[in-house]
């Protein structure tokens, strides 16, 4: 194959294709160069990636180059999921619980920090939540904090922004004001309905079951 | 660890924080003696339901009457300049916090739910055994994973080798077992359990190795049905036959 | 998404592009069907991967759908392999077996330690891992210790705290901080018992006889 524009963007594709963790445009770049011999750059490595998208979008093609956790991810687009995930039935890999949520925000927004630290904010011991993230690989260890005894600090990984679609830490949203929030009416109908039905099961109308998912939208 | 009964509040501040969401209390000015009454009766019935995890909301249920009997006293504390301390200042400081991560929290899982929409290359290890490259399982390794490799190696080495059976422990080598396995496989084998039903740890723990040796060498098969907990060692088709020459005597 | 003959050509590129082994077209119409309730078949698959992969060509796509013995599979087009190859070359170096991760635990913990000492906590023999090591300069050999045949001492290297985020070896998690981490019911006396014994100042080699020196989940 002779070495035009088209095969740095073919190559650029396979490498990404090839993958199965985010490659950063500084990797794709360097094995470009150490095949090739050719001098190109991240730059040059994005601007192919513009290139590609364009082609997918317009070829009407079922995915996407994105960027996250700092590097380039083929994905599908967002309209075929409901065809992929009767495919692979299992979702159990695609939930988090509560618990894990809480614990995985005090650490992405906190981070680098301690296990007390993470119980103090919630209030409740945190050590199987951590387990979970650790073993999951979204939470790291760190290093060790300067305080007494100088203790383990954690936080998050690669694969954190990767699975929640974050280019770096940067991304994180902005929680909204304190006073916005508490005034939110749409908190929690849903521990509402259960405490109710937990104190005085008799008195309350039996709402529909529902999911995690109405904390998930709040 | 089975925290499933209480998940309505994720914590005792989760559990404060609804109440006073619900009775639409202004979270500076929160009516402690109420608040901490109805917070009491809540952790009665939790306790009902799982007495362990019950025991964080003790905790808060605990300070919240302490709160409430310090706001009774007739003369409040002093800070430094001589201003009366409010007793809920502190709780309502780690109220507020809690609430920022909460929210923020909700805000991770959208992007969590968001992100789980799109599905990235299931066979991309593919392309790596295609192209011949390296197929060994492998792990990218953080301080957590050295932590579990070495837990798992203590587990092994702590159930297969007890100082104190050290006699016992000598009279399982893993190439006797392999001679024995061999042999129950040639009367059919079966379920691993089964084979090794009443035997010592120490003779199933070989047992279970010389099992995957086998396997590795393809002279047994191990076959996974519903039980998770167990597995078939079978003979390999058409008829066991000991695949490297050091099983030879074994056979 | 309405669905058009689009979408079907969207869904089968979906599917084949996320699945985890190479699809049958079967599959592929069955989960169409499941989701959309319209009656497609194998030949129908047969003829959108068809479509798929004159687009694939025309736009000078790096990938093509193949139809292997087991189905359906995404690859590289051949041309591209060498840029392929080169990138997993790199990566392999940033990648450790679970085998290799013991060892190196054990090491890291107890160092410097012998061979047989390593091979006692483990429970099987390490020749192959710790030859690994040494290899990729995880590990280096420290001497020589004091018993019978004065076997060789084995310890960590800079490359090791470097590749695990550490300042010195005092950053290692503690016998108690490892029973938080892994926060397991089941790490019973017997494995503190081990662990206590690991982290005390190494004295004689006490390893016991082992017979079979097969590295059973190398």
């Amino acid at each position: 194959m002779s070495l035009t524009a088209d095969t740095f963007d073919q190559a650029v594709e396979a490498l990404v294709f090839a993958s199965d963790v985010a490659l950063r445009a500084e990797d794709v770049a360097r094995v470009y160069g150490e095949v090739t011999g050719a001098e190109v750059t991240s730059q040059d490595v994005a601007e192919a990636v513009g290139r590609i998208n364009a082609a997918y979008r317009d070829g009407g093609r079922a995915f996407r180059i994105e960027q996250w956790a700092g590097g380039l991810r083929l994905a599908t687009v967002e309209g075929l999921a409901p065809f992929v995930r009767a495919l692979f039935e299992k979702e159990d890999e695609r939930r988090l619980s509560r618990s894990l949520l809480e614990t995985l925000a005090v650490i992405a927004y906190k981070q680098p920090v301690t296990k007390p630290e993470v119980d103090h904010v919630r209030g409740v011991g945190s050590d199987y939540a951590l387990r979970q993230l650790l073993e999951r690989d979204f939470v790291t260890i760190a290093g060790r904090g300067e305080g007494v005894g100088r203790p383990l600090l954690y936080a998050t990984t690669d694969r954190f922004l990767d699975q929640f679609g974050l280019d770096d830490l940067g991304g994180l949203p902005s929680p909204r004001e304190i006073e916005e929030i508490l005034a939110d009416p749409a908190f929690n109908k849903e521990r509402a309905r259960l405490l109710s039905e937990m104190t005085a099961p008799s008195t309350e109308a039996t709402a529909p079951p529902t999911t995690d998912s109405a904390d998930v939208d709040a | 660890m089975h925290r499933v009964q209480l998940e309505p509040f994720e914590g005792p501040l989760d559990l404060l924080l609804f109440f006073i969401r619900r009775d639409e209390i202004d979270v500076h000015d929160i009516p402690i003696a109420r608040i901490a009454d109805e917070y009491l009766e809540a952790v009665r019935v939790l306790e009902h339901v799982d007495l362990d995890a019950a025991a964080d909301f003790i905790y808060t249920a605990a300070l919240l009457i302490q709160i409430k009997a310090r706001m009774l006293m007739p003369r409040p504390d002093l800070d430094d300049e001589g201003e009366p301390i409010d007793p809920r200042a502190e709780l309502v400081e780690r109220l507020l916090e809690y609430v920022r991560f909460k929210e923020a929290s909700g805000v991770l899982a959208g992007r969590f739910e968001a992100r789980q929409r799109l599905w990235t290359r299931g066979d991309a290890s593919a392309e790596r055994q295609r192209l011949g490259a390296s197929t060994e399982v492998t792990y990218r390794a953080t301080i957590f994973d050295l932590v579990s490799a070495l837990g798992g190696a203590l587990e092994r080495a702590a159930t297969a080798a007890p100082a104190q059976h050290a006699v016992e422990r000598e009279s399982f080598a893993i190439d006797v077992q392999r001679a024995w396995v061999l042999e129950r496989v040639r009367e059919g084998g079966g379920a691993f359990r089964q084979l090794v039903a009443r035997r010592s740890k120490a003779f199933v723990i070989v047992t279970f190795l010389a099992v995957l040796d086998l396997a590795q060498r393809q002279a047994v098969r191990v076959v996974f049905g519903v039980d998770p907990m167990d597995f078939a060692v079978e003979p390999t088709e058409p008829v066991a036959q000991p695949a490297g020459p050091s099983l030879s005597a074994a056979a």
